[in-house]
């Protein structure tokens, strides 16, 4: 289990190859991969705040429950805070597991929880000036399914 | 007892955290506390359902106990993902 | 959406940076990759028999569905047949979206049916002799949740 | 007609493509005849229900027609993925 937060760009394709490689006997691997995306157009850049300290125990205990509910070979959180922009590699999760079933749910319960539970906070620029994202009612409910 | 502020709630605020001196039994004392100080924590704290708190780096609820805290936070809900 | 069936070997990290470029708008990417493991202990290596012509079809069917089904940026299947040893990369898929649940959804929808309607069998060399791997039920059942 | 063998069938039949004259009006006709053939085929399609069939390169059941087929593939259930 690897939980990373940092304001470095990181490779997302270079940490697949190596969590995948450290695997043993797993089979499955998936990962999840958010980018900064520009939804209405204009965006100049994202700036992600958080909470040093309480960002990577929140995280490293959201990995360790999902490590006890399923059957996991290993798990990994790579997530990023500061000045961000259009396209780049904001985080990524990925989990491995002998069947694919656990390996998705692991990663889907991961990544419901980094969306809600995780201190970070998100900022928005644009040509109209900054904007806080504002949280979405279906990321709360999102988690009652576990 | 530091009390910590991040996002929006920083800005309205106008700074990250503070040192504040406070027998307040519950956050949602301290709260009350901070918002009869100033108008800019007044305009921060003006709808608490819309912040979430944080006490020594664990989410909890406004109700929660403040004895042997060490470290309060205020923030709005979380966007990471 | 793009649909490979090669003997070589590729590199899934760099295929997924190569998805995650091309994507313009979509800002959350799903990856699973397969790989051979070692169940039992003493695996010398497996090997992949496909249907040529047919493979290509099925899985672009497959896609195609899924693009239907979800809303999609993108789609990626890449899949191996031949020689393969322990460890090696046997498949990936990628899925991308503008929220996480589509991404997951189509990529675990692609898996379910990858394994079960795309026209690949696997045969498994030990040091006890070779063996086809047998189907599993679970992954016939799993087809009944879409 | 081709007919294709893959995976054990394959190997139990001892190839994996042959030309087939028939006037099978069903892929489940066309596997009495090949049974009817030699043993090999027998012990290959003795239990259908372990087994799947694609008629010109799309999945189908036993039960399907087989009128301008030009390729009809014999196969245990696949194992992708």
């Amino acid at each position: 289990m690897r939980v990373v937060v940092q304001e470095a760009a990181f490779d997302a394709g270079a940490e697949l190859n190596a969590f995948s490689a450290g695997l043993g006997n797993m089979g499955a691997v998936v990962s999840f991969t958010g980018l900064v995306r520009d939804v209405a157009g204009g965006l100049a850049g994202m700036e992600i705040e958080h909470y040093p300290g309480m960002t990577e125990k929140a995280i490293a205990a959201i990995c360790e429950e999902a490590m006890t509910r399923w059957s996991l070979g290993d798990a990994l959180v790579i997530h990023r805070y500061g000045a961000l922009a259009a396209g780049d590699t904001i985080m990524m999760v990925a989990t491995a597991s002998r069947h694919r079933v656990d390996a998705f749910q692991a990663a889907e319960f991961l990544m419901d929880y980094l969306k809600s539970r995780a201190p970070f906070w998100k900022k928005e620029t644009t040509g109209q000036g900054d904007g806080w994202v504002a949280a979405r009612d279906e990321d709360e409910d999102a988690l009652t399914r576990w | 007892m530091d009390v910590l502020y991040f996002a929006w709630v920083r800005e309205r605020i106008g700074l990250p955290k503070e040192q504040v001196v406070t027998s307040a039994a519950t956050v949602l004392d301290l709260v009350e506390e901070l918002k009869a100080r100033e108008e800019r924590y007044a305009a921060a704290f003006a709808d608490i359902s819309a912040l979430r708190v944080a006490v020594d780096q664990e989410l909890t609820d406004f109700d929660a106990p403040l004895a042997g805290a060490r470290e309060v936070a205020f923030f709005p809900p979380m966007t990471g993902g």
